[in-house]
């Protein structure tokens, strides 16, 4: 059987759901895969009930919600961590309990869990490394561009890249900013260092919107576009496309919480599952940049347009 | 002498001398940062936060704190893309019911202040929480990139090579001076600020003024969250959230007193400059997060040693 | 006068602090109730254990955050001192220093801090509300210099001893508000309060204001500090962004329980009783099934109503 | 008269504020067993001289000496420790704090570092036995009324058990019971040998109680001498400079104006069932002792606070105005007795104050009229003789000098109903007989002034009627010769006595 399972909770189920914070618009497409899942496995009679929190960002109310979830006896807890440890207690509690833990996108450090879910943000930060050091033969001047500082998945990704970077001499780092993974302070930000460097061969962004704030900058300011890295923000996939970009694309898919969601059902069922299944990630490049963006109008504009999923690549994931 | 005493006494004058000279001294010593362009644009960022820190400061100068500055900013952002209607090609009607709703909100933070005796603070708070709740119904499932043109021009267009929205600025602080220092209104807002008691023992209506306050703090939140959606030309939710702190620190930058019933705008427009400089020094500074967090507050620091100090009892 | 009636000058000034706060109390103990009944599990050791502890740093941030507005001053850096406390808990605790250095070192760089604030503020006339301000991104950043990402490491008997399934947090806070108690019936605690509500009038008294107002923001940088020592414990290491939320939370809470702004107005007990209608507010939105929307929407109310139901109750009392 | 040396003296000290010099080399000298009067105009430096002598502000040149001995730099608490006790003018308590816990403030007793509250309860009550503070001593001072605070604040100054007692304006705000109780206090003081100095613009209390003065103007010393064989009109003469006529204006021979107010069954706070009536041309007193209900039975009538009638006619329109702009626009004004805390904006500047009320008659297209208002402020400045730039902020003001804004800031509203509450509360002489001719002036043009007032005398001298309240309720209604200072203090006690008609206290 698997982690924290203990074979004594009979379907259905009730399944918490604490989210560190809703509001997002990545966060609230994640719910969505979420609760369509729920659905589904509500109408396969696996699951009665979904408890929702939102701790609005605060990694100690959402340690309260989730002792909530104990008290209340749900039979699993699926959960974003809003701290990469400040969870580990009263999740390793909740796995004593036999409650079937599955943790996606931002990991906790305890193991006490049934499952953890994600892409590799060390590979993420590494394989955009790698396509700019392509783009520019090695050699160039190149601006980072950081999620919040004090945030784990931030800190992998810039990690993640840093192997490569030192692999190739030619690459010169002028700058590295942090900011959220907004629009507009990433375009505030780009522009202070568009005009204090006139000489910039590419940008490594590494997440969230940050890529389309930096397009929005460089275009605003009339200056020349370069090859830039980035995730699967509509927006920035719509600005490749208008602005012929260099580009290159990865994503966080908002799929992890239905697959997080179907994996903890499947442990409770008495399967086996891997501790931790790691998802590939999915490329956005020329080749198929046109594929995403002709299902575009499905998803929110200032949304992530996701990969498609099924149970098929579920249940491949699984078994891993 | 005596001049130069008296500039010491006038936070405004002050705070903008500080601006002039931290621009010089930058100009000169940073690649880039003197150029007409990179002013022009740092000018463009601090129209956003003067507008928003225009009903930030009637509110302080008040007595009072509008902690919904960001929310309203962000819900503007957001709804004026479902309310702009396609058949108006000026794109008016929808920024007339988005500012309509920006008022409401301020209204109804007024009318919690004044009604129901709860301190601003907590109101406004509350408010923004039950905004983030209606935000999460409404954000997410639709389009929200911007296609009123009334907002787009706003953001995008560079009359006489002005933008567009330090043209609203200068606007908008005129009218502010014009009511803070040319209308009744204005020294009763300050009175009411500094003795609530007294100002209601000679005839002003605390009810009244207090609802007007409060519907204006909604009224230049809601236009500074269309001049950022123009500016950005997409709003997501939490658009508005730097906007919060920003517009009270501006209001305080520039010698306005947040106990209430001391200070003008004229404090305010530099204080924002100084704020939006501040950031675009830090942000060309190359360092780790943790030193740049250090130095960003140490330099506001630095500025309020020079700008912000109380008077002596 | 005899002792018995004199010693009943204490007891009766302290009752009639009491007096305005009846409607808050009778808030509070109705969520209790509430709770109780959504989950009577509350009532054992270890839910009630669990429950505190939960409550517990915010009763003390709001604590550090009311000491200041009883004396007229106001402070934007207790989440960011929270976030130091873990940290600099989370990496001494683990080093040569060990448990009894760790404790040490939090309280003295709460305390350096808050000295430094408040000489800052005190002694060159700037308004307390800018300097904190100023003084969260200085100490943010030097969180984060100590600690780029969560880590670091909090002994695990530290971790049990202070949340683990026994009441200790509670009887801290107990202890600290007895400390509290005995503190305010010192002419220097009291001068707090003289002090805030008429400066003038405290001076010409004697009483030395601005000395009153460093010690003020020391002891306030202390709690806060404790209370990142707290979570540090109840997570088991240390994260240098985790206190942000504290800020505005510690504000709503003493403005709920009836402090104000101007100074000299309001109550210690008041103040923790609005932190413990914050906390138990979370709770009790679970147990009821709230919907992210709903308990953002129900907290709004719930704030607000907090406030103007014992204000209105208290005028039409006053009007009969 | 003592031989002893001085205990607090002043020597040749100088003082300006923003350099505007206040005291040019002042010397005073306060010795044991002696109680001296400090005298002045308003904005003489009296306070400020007292601040020098308690250690609140240091002098610019000149020094403080303490028992011979020049002190280099004398704080608050450096003061107390020397015993030296001051009631301040301007009240300095804690309001959210007890009585008891305001009297010890910066003189605790602590048992192990702790406040011993119950030497403190014995040594609050013993100095509350003395004032005359009978009021629970857990009470917090903001429930007091503003004459019982300044009981807490005396009493404050002596629990101290000071060589020196500095008392800046006690009776402001206190009925002639109880200035009576202070004065018999202070003699008791002075018996045992404590030094005291005494600051009053009511010149009968220093004539009774001071044996040597004081006189401050311009800056300067004018007179430093003994009290012995000056009468009353002399100490005027000593403090004026030159020879004064009467303080109070001639009562007019009553003409039957219209009638202003008329109300029925008024019930605010304190006050039930009042009547209360008022023509044109009169002016109506309210007496009592400090807080039964005057200042309610004002803010009733004001719209400020809620009341109700059973029959109000105001100015010909039934009903009382629902709120403050209603009274207002009914041609009724009202001056607090608290001008710091009700009547003034402190920071704000002489003009901001002054145009608060009548800033919307004056703007013009819904603009301030920058012309129209600096006249006004000239004119009124000028009619109330409020001397100075009148861009400086009030609080810089000395008190006499503040009521003089809080009054000229209704002027332009040309009031039919004046409703003033103490109005020359603290204000020295001079001004006093400016205002009691203006109030008459009032009253002739036709217009109504009631007056609720703590000193006496004003009451008997100007007022054609005085209703005399105790525990809210109307304890008597005088008028003409039988207004005297017995008949109002006996009605105020409770004392069967004169010609009190009206409802008796049932009690
Ligand atoms: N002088 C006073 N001292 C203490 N409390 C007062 C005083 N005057 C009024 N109050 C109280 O203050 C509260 C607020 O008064 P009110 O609602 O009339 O406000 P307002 O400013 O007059 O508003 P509006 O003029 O628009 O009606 C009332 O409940 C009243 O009892
Ligand atoms: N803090 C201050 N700042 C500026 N000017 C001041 C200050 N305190 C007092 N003054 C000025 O000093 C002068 C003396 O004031 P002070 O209060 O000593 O007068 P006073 O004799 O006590 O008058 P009153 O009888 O009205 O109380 C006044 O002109 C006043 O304007
Ligand atoms: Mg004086
Ligand atoms: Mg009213």
């Amino acid at each position: 059987a698997s982690n924290c399972v203990k074979g004594d909770r009979k379907a259905p189920y009730t399944i918490g759901w604490a989210n560190i914070y809703s509001v997002p618009t990545w966060m609230k497409q994640t719910e969505g895969t979420i609760t369509a899942e729920v659905d589904e496995l509500k109408k396969a009679g696996l699951v009665k009930d979904l408890m929702i929190t939102d701790a609005q960002g605060n990694a100690q109310t959402q340690i309260q919600h989730i002792q909530s979830m104990i008290d209340a006896n749900v039979d699993a807890i699926v959960v974003i961590a809003g701290s990469s440890n400040a969870l580990d207690r009263v999740i390793s509690d909740a796995c004593d309990k036999g409650i079937a833990i599955v943790n996606f996108d931002s990991l906790v450090n305890t193991d006490k869990v049934t499952a953890k879910i994600n892409t590799d943000s060390n590979e993420w930060g590494g394989e955009a490394a790698k396509w700019l050091v392509n783009q520019l033969g090695g050699k160039g001047k190149i601006i980072v561009m950081n999620g919040p500082a004090g945030i784990s998945v931030s800190d992998d990704r810039r990690k993640g890249a840093q192997p490569v970077l030192d692999a190739n001499k030619g690459i010169e780092i002028i700058t590295e900013t942090n900011t959220e993974y907004n629009v507009a302070p990433a375009q505030e930000a780009m522009t202070s260092l568009l005009f204090a460097n006139q000489e910039i061969d590419g940008v490594l962004s590494l997440g969230g919107a940050l890529s389309a704030g930096s397009v929005l900058a460089f275009d605003r300011q009339g200056r020349e576009q370069v090859p830039i890295t980035g995730e699967n923000a509509r927006q920035f996939l719509e600005l490749w496309k208008e602005k012929g970009l260099k580009g290159w694309a990865t994503m966080q898919p908002n799929w992890l919480g239905a697959l997080s969601v179907y994996t903890a059902v499947q442990a409770l069922e008495g399967k086996s599952v891997p501790a931790f299944i790691k998802v590939p990630l999915p490329v956005i490049d020329d080749s198929s940049i046109d594929s995403y963006l002709a299902r575009a109008d499905k998803f929110p504009a200032d949304g992530y347009i996701y990969s498609d999923y099924d149970k098929a690549l579920f249940d491949k994931l699984l078994a891993q | 002498m005596m001049r130069a005493k008296a500039i010491l006494r006038n936070p405004p004058l002050l705070t903008f001398l500080l601006v002039a000279l931290v621009w010089l001294i930058a100009g000169l010593s940073l690649r880039g940062f003197g150029a007409y362009g990179h002013l022009r644009y740092l000018l463009e960022l601090a129209a956003v936060i003067g507008i928003a820190a225009a009903g930030q400061t009637l509110v302080v100068l008040m007595g009072g704190i509008d902690l919904s500055v960001g929310a309203v900013i962000t819900v503007t952002a957001i709804l004026l893309p479902l309310l702009s209607p396609a058949w108006d090609p000026t794109g008016l009607v929808g920024v007339a019911l988005v500012l309509a709703i920006a008022v409401g909100i301020g209204l109804l933070n007024g009318a919690g202040a004044t009604f129901l005796q709860v301190p601003p603070i907590i109101m406004t708070l509350a408010m923004a929480t039950f905004l983030q709740g209606m935000l999460v119904l409404v954000a997410g499932g639709s389009a929200v990139t911007v296609q009123n043109p009334a907002v787009l021009l706003l953001g995008q267009s560079r009359p006489l090579g002005v933008p567009a929205g330090v043209v609203l600025w200068i606007l908008v602080s005129a009218c502010m001076l014009l009511l803070i220092h040319r209308m009744p209104i204005g020294a009763r807002f300050l009175a009411l600020g500094a003795n609530p008691l007294a100002a209601r023992l000679s005839g002003v209506s605390t009810t009244r003024n207090t609802l007007i306050l409060y519907a204006l703090s909604g009224f230049f939140a809601g236009l500074a969250g269309l001049l950022l959606l123009g500016m950005n030309r997409q709003g997501y939710v939490g658009i508005g959230d730097p906007y919060l702190l920003t517009s009270i620190a501006a209001v305080v930058l520039g010698g306005t007193s947040i106990l209430g019933g001391r200070g003008t705008y004229a404090g305010t427009i530099p204080g924002a400059i100084l704020l939006v400089t501040t950031t675009a020094l830090i942000t060309v500074v190359n360092a780790s997060p943790g030193w740049r967090s250090i130095m960003f507050g140490s330099l506001i620091l630095a500025l309020l040693m020079i700008s912000g100090r109380e008077a002596r009892r | 006068m005899n002792r018995a009636s004199s010693s009943g000058l204490y007891g009766a000034i302290q009752r009639r602090r009491n007096r305005g706060l009846v409607g808050l109390y009778l808030v509070v103990a109705a969520f209790l109730v509430l709770y109780a009944v959504l989950f009577p599990g509350i009532l054992t050791i270890g839910g009630f254990s669990k429950f505190t502890q939960n409550w517990f740093p915010l009763a003390l941030v709001t604590m550090a955050q009311a000491l200041l507005m009883l004396n007229g001053g106001i402070t934007l850096a207790i989440g960011p001192l929270v976030s130091l406390g873990a940290v600099i808990a989370a990496t001494t605790m683990g080093s040569a220093f060990g448990v009894p250095g760790g404790i040490l070192a939090v309280v003295a760089v709460g305390l350096g801090i808050g000295a430094v604030t408040g000489a800052i503020v005190a002694l060159l006339r700037l308004p307390a509300i800018i300097v904190t301000l100023a003084g969260s991104f200085i100490i943010t950043g030097v969180a984060l210099i100590l600690l780029p990402r969560p880590g670091g490491f909090v002994p695990g008997w530290l971790s049990t001893l202070l949340a683990g399934h026994t009441p200790v947090a509670f009887l801290l806070l107990l202890v600290i508000l007895g400390l509290w108690k005995i503190f305010l019936a010192t002419p220097l605690g009291l001068a707090i309060y003289a002090a805030g509500d008429n400066p003038v009038g405290a001076f010409r008294s004697g009483v030395p204001i601005e000395r009153v107002k460093i010690v003020s923001f020391a002891l306030s940088g202390v709690l806060a500090a404790l209370a990142g020592l707290f979570v540090a414990a109840q997570t088991g290491s240390g994260d240098p962004i985790i206190g942000a939320p504290f800020t505005l939370n510690s504000i709503a809470a003493a403005v709920l329980g009836g402090v104000g702004f101007l100074g000299g107005k309001g109550t210690m007990r008041g103040a923790v009783c609005g932190s413990l209608l914050l906390s138990v507010m979370i709770n009790v939105m679970f147990f009821l099934g709230f919907p992210p929307v709903a308990q953002y929407v129900a907290q709004g109310l719930i704030i607000v109503g907090a406030v103007a139901v014992p204000a209105h109750l208290a005028l039409w009392r006053a009007a009969r | 008269m003592t031989d002893a040396g001085p205990l607090l003296e002043a020597r040749r000290v100088f003082k300006g504020f923003f350099g505007n010099p206040v005291l040019k080399g002042v010397d005073i000298a306060l010795r044991p067993g002696r109680v001296h009067a400090l005298l002045g105009e308003n904005g003489a430096g009296k306070s400020t001289l007292i601040n020098l002598l308690s250690g609140a502000l240091a002098p610019d040149k000149g020094a403080i000496a303490i028992d011979g001995q020049p002190i280099s730099r004398l704080s608050p608490a450096s003061a107390r420790a020397a015993g030296i006790a001051v009631v301040q003018q301007e009240l300095s308590l804690a309001g959210d704090l007890s009585i008891a816990e305001n009297i010890g403030l910066g003189a605790y007793p602590r048992r192990f570092g702790l406040i011993d509250y119950a030497a403190l309860a014995r040594g609050v009550r013993e100095v509350c036995d003395l004032v005359g503070l009978t009021e629970p001593l857990d009470m917090p001072v903001a429930d007091l009324a503003l004459g019982r605070r300044q009981m807490v604040e005396i009493a404050k100054a002596l629990f101290r058990k000071p060589r020196v007692l500095i008392l800046d304006e006690p009776t402001s705000s206190l009925s002639a019971h109880e200035a009576g109780v202070l004065g018999r206090l202070i003699a008791t003081l002075r018996d045992r040998g404590v030094a005291i100095l005494y600051i009053s613009h009511r010149l009968n209390e220093v004539q009774a109680l001071c044996s040597h003065v004081t006189v401050l103007k311009d800056g300067g010393v004018t007179a430093d001498r003994s009290l012995a064989g000056v009468d009353g009109e002399g100490l005027v003469r000593l403090m004026v400079g030159r020879e004064t006529g009467e303080l109070f204006p001639p009562k007019p021979q009553q003409r039957v104006g219209k009638v202003r107010i008329d109300v029925e069954g008024f019930s605010a706070g304190l006050v039930r069932d009042a009547r209360l009536a008022g023509r044109a041309g009169e002016i109506v007193g309210i007496g009592g002792l400090v807080g039964q209900g005057q200042e309610d039975l004002l803010l009733g009538l004001y719209g400020a606070i809620p009341a109700k009638a059973d029959r109000a006619e105001i100015d010909g329109r039934s009903g009382l105005p629902v709120d403050v702009a209603a009274a207002n626009a009914a041609g009724m004004v009202y001056v607090p007795a608290d001008r710091k805390h009700e009547g003034l904006v402190l920071p704000h500047s002489i003009a901001s104050n002054i145009l608060l009320p009548s800033l919307g008659r004056l703007a013009r297209g819904g603009l301030r009229d920058r012309r129209a208002e600096a006249g006004l402020v000239a004119d009124l400045a000028r009619q109330l003789m409020i001397k100075g730039d009148v861009a400086r902020p009030v609080q810089a003001l000395s008190g006499g000098n503040q009521q003089k804004v809080a009054l000229a800031k209704w002027l332009p509203l040309d009031p039919g109903v004046l409703l003033l509450n103490d109005p020359t509360r603290g204000v020295d002489i001079e001004t006093k007989r400016e205002i009691y001719l203006m109030l008459r002036r009032f009253a002739a043009e036709g217009r109504l002034v009631i007056l609720a007032s703590s000193d006496t005398p004003e009451l008997v001298h100007l007022c054609d009627r005085v209703l005399v309240l105790r525990e809210g309720l109307v304890a008597a209604e005088l008028s003409g010769p039988a207004i005297t200072e017995a008949a109002i203090v006996g009605a105020a006690m409770g004392v069967e006595q004169g010609e009190g008609i009206g409802r008796k206290t049932v009690q």
